[in-house]
């Protein structure tokens, strides 16, 4: 089964990634985002994500619904953290579950590329001397 | 009529409130209406922005209707 | 820092993915292989793993200093299991850090298909009326 | 001069050995002494067989050295 959530807690990435397990698959292929110490030199202290929840929701449920479409996959599992990351705790989960190892590559790399591009959830970096909203590539989203 | 329009992140920074209420008149196609809100809070320029109604990303062609709930916020930066 | 590593006990995906973050990287890519239920229709009782050891141990070192040398990754943790697994249990586990996702994503992808293809361990499928040792691919290696 | 040949998965159920001990003339190159094998248990040329000298796959041109560690194995099946 298909899923995706958002959540303030902590994300496991083992337990998410046996979600999408389904009989016929042998494989699954998962992307763990974390939180880096440091981005482009500079030491973050912790990040904070916001989402424009019931919009980032719609919007997940489309990806995987167009995951789905586009790739011979049998299920996905998404799930989002919220609020406030320490350094080396996980922001987001996708995992996939394919017949063929392939397809899960394949579309496990899709998901975070159009994750980053079309869900509407913002990322502060807080540093020791000040904070910023960090605004993804312009090109996004018209 | 009356909408919502909701920030996000630097924008809410901007406007200094996560919601506001305004008046359109009727029939406001959306790009219209965020237009004044830009217009409103000039600020709001510096940044790239995208620009959804009723959680859906805008055209900018949407007729706006009374109680719809519009949403101004900065190119997305989750994963 | 890279390892690989051969056991008997039971893999924690999440755990694996843990060990090979580093400071600046933002994103791992996991394969997790599990037993699969049904292979071709045949529902499968468990699967049994077994390796030339040290030999595998050799040819895991040569594939991880090999990924290093063809992909800009930082970090690889590859870990197999051995001995009998039980439907959905995972047997291997390759978990890759790179500063810029696309990297891992190929390198996780190369290193799955050459472990396939080079690292002298062997499964045996067993059904509720026969086993079966599974052989690879006859192209595999000269 | 002796060698220990190791078997696992499939070859070593055909053998109904994990290890054996051989005897070859000396200098024996590795394509010969893994030819002699398989005419010793012809069941095993029902399988497609790999062949490693000391751990390392086997090109056939090694020469075989007394105390070598020869194995005899179907394509792998890992992962």
């Amino acid at each position: 089964m298909s899923f995706y959530e958002i959540t303030t807690e902590p994300l496991d990435i083992g337990a998410i990634a046996r979600r999408v397990v389904p009989v016929n698959c042998g494989a699954i292929v998962t992307l763990d985002g974390f939180v880096r110490q440091f981005t482009k030199g500079r030491e973050t202290e912790y990040l904070v994500y916001e989402a424009y929840q019931p919009m980032a929701l719609k919007e997940l449920e489309k990806l995987v619904a167009r995951a789905h479409e586009e790739f011979e996959i049998e299920n996905v599992g998404i799930v989002h953290r919220l609020g406030r990351l320490e350094i080396g705790e996980t922001s987001v989960v996708i995992s996939v579950a394919s017949p063929h190892r392939r397809a899960a590559f394949e579309a496990c790399e899709w998901l975070i590329k159009e994750l980053k591009r079309t869900v509407p959830i913002w990322k502060k970096e807080v540093y020791a001397d000040g904070e910023i909203w960090v605004e993804g590539d312009s090109q996004s989203k018209k | 009529m009356k909408v919502s329009v909701l920030f996000f992140g630097a924008t809410a920074d901007v406007i200094g409130e996560r919601e506001i209420n305004l008046e359109f008149s009727d029939h406001a196609k959306a790009s219209d209406a965020f237009s004044e809100i830009v217009n409103k809070f000039p600020r709001l320029a510096n940044h790239k922005l995208l620009f959804a109604v009723n959680q859906e990303y805008a055209s900018g062609d949407e007729i706006v209707k009374d109680g719809d709930e519009l949403a101004v916020f900065t190119a997305v930066s989750g994963g």
